[in-house]
């Protein structure tokens, strides 16, 4: 997975499979960036998301509840179509805010020349 | 076809998730499941196996969950069993966000559910956990092959 | 890493093949073993189930083929095993171009012996048939992850 | 699997796995051809061929067998790297002529223009 800080946000590029065996990594891996480096804005870029199940989730509801009282937010971007269903049914677009590349390009141009 | 039965027991270790979920994948692929319903149905037996290993087992590595499998050209049953903790109260541990660790979602059962057309639970307290779930095939979906 | 073990009977039929071979693949994935390395144990496992399916049980699907995986980071040990009709000389049929078969070119036990570093196979009579075979891991080699 | 047939020549363009899921049924196939199509040189191309064992190369085995008295011949060509192995302890390579594409392409003009 490939990680990319800018002042205070961290952009996560998800690769692969999201499930029990790598998501407690995810989540300590998260949580040093909140508190030792001051990240307050988190951006799950799922392009290259093959699989996530509700331990994978859990790692984004969990992150969320975290950076809340902080004032922070998260954003997801690109969601793979085969995995629409799971994030209906998930409920997290309710609570988080969830961009397809176009329209986040169009709002953060920070990413403006990035490739995939 | 021919009815197939695979029955995988394994330790109840994370990377065994992996393995159920791509067993389970080659087999829907040989029966022509359309993409989205293998994936749903790599969903539901992560989910199933995830709760044997961290509910049923406490994540104590030095247990097994078997996954037995029965398919037809009509439906694919699958079953999870372990023989850990149990549940309590099945019906309060199959509702939405019910969750007995504070760090989790309370989504398993609900994946299950939503991805499966059949989902049967059985539980006894220190002596384990099936999982039965099904999932008809619908030939009139094109083939993902 | 801790001992991982894997038990896996399925019914008799060849698309079952490549499911034991998925199985082992994915293991071995998990394991870091290169991707020659890989290969090559898919060609084992191969030989073996097939061998199960075609001469233990003459492709008669209604019988049981039971693989038992056993791994560490130092080695991975398979054993195939079926309740078939046995090999009645199990030297002679090790040998380069024995087969009871004209069709087909009496090297699956040339495979498996060149493939892993060791093999034992063990067989009785109309009782069955038992391949243990074991792949070292050469932590040398690199990761083909 | 791909297949075409120039003259007397049939072209088979191997893909995925080869093994005793699929190896009777090739064999059927390359056994009409040679007898209700008057088949005489068969080229195996293997550049998409993911996995083969004995069953799989017990075919081309037994089809140079069948074609040997009829006067024709069997060619292999693009061998992956990771097949190499089996092909060599198979013991095909001191019976049957292995090509590269290379090679292939200047001794049969009629490949050139043909795409993978
Ligand atoms: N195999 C099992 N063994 C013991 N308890 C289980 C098992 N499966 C589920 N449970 C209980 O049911 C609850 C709800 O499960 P689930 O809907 O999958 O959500 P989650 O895994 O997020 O807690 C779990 O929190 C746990 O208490
Ligand atoms: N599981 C088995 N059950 C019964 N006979 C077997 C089994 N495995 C191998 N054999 C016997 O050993 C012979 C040699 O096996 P092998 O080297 O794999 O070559 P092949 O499969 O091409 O015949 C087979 O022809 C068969 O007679």
């Amino acid at each position: 997975m490939r990680k990319k800080i800018e002042r205070q946000t961290l952009h996560l590029f998800l690769q692969g499979e999201l499930d029990m065996n790598n998501a407690n990594d995810l989540k300590i891996s998260i949580d040093t960036d909140i508190e030792k480096r001051g990240v307050r804005t988190i951006v799950f870029h799922m392009d290259d998301l093959k699989f996530i199940d509700s331990s994978g989730l859990g790692v984004i509801l969990g992150r969320y509840k975290k950076l809340a009282p902080l004032g922070g937010k998260i954003q997801i971007r690109n969601v793979p179509a085969h995995l629409y269903k799971i994030m209906e049914l998930s409920g997290l677009p309710k609570i988080i805010e969830f961009l397809p590349e176009n329209k986040s390009k169009q709002k953060d141009p920070h990413l403006k020349g990035e490739k995939k | 076809m021919r009815v197939n039965k695979l029955n995988l027991t394994f330790s109840s270790l994370p990377e065994n998730v992996t393995i159920a979920r791509t067993l389970v994948s080659t087999l829907g692929a040989q029966l022509d499941l359309p993409i989205n319903e293998l994936e749903e149905l790599k969903v539901a037996v992560s989910e199933a196996v995830s709760n044997s290993i961290i509910h049923g087992y406490s994540n104590n590595p030095n247990n097994f969950v078997t996954i037995e499998i029965e398919s037809s050209s009509e439906k694919i049953q699958i079953q999870v069993v372990d023989h850990g903790c149990g549940i309590e109260d099945v019906k309060q541990a199959m509702q939405a966000s019910f969750s007995t660790d504070p760090d989790r979602m309370g989504l398993g059962f609900i994946f299950m559910q939503s991805f499966m057309d059949e989902l049967h639970v059985e539980s006894t307290l220190n002596s384990g956990t099936k999982v039965i779930m099904t999932k008809y095939l619908n030939h009139s979906h094109p083939s993902s092959h």
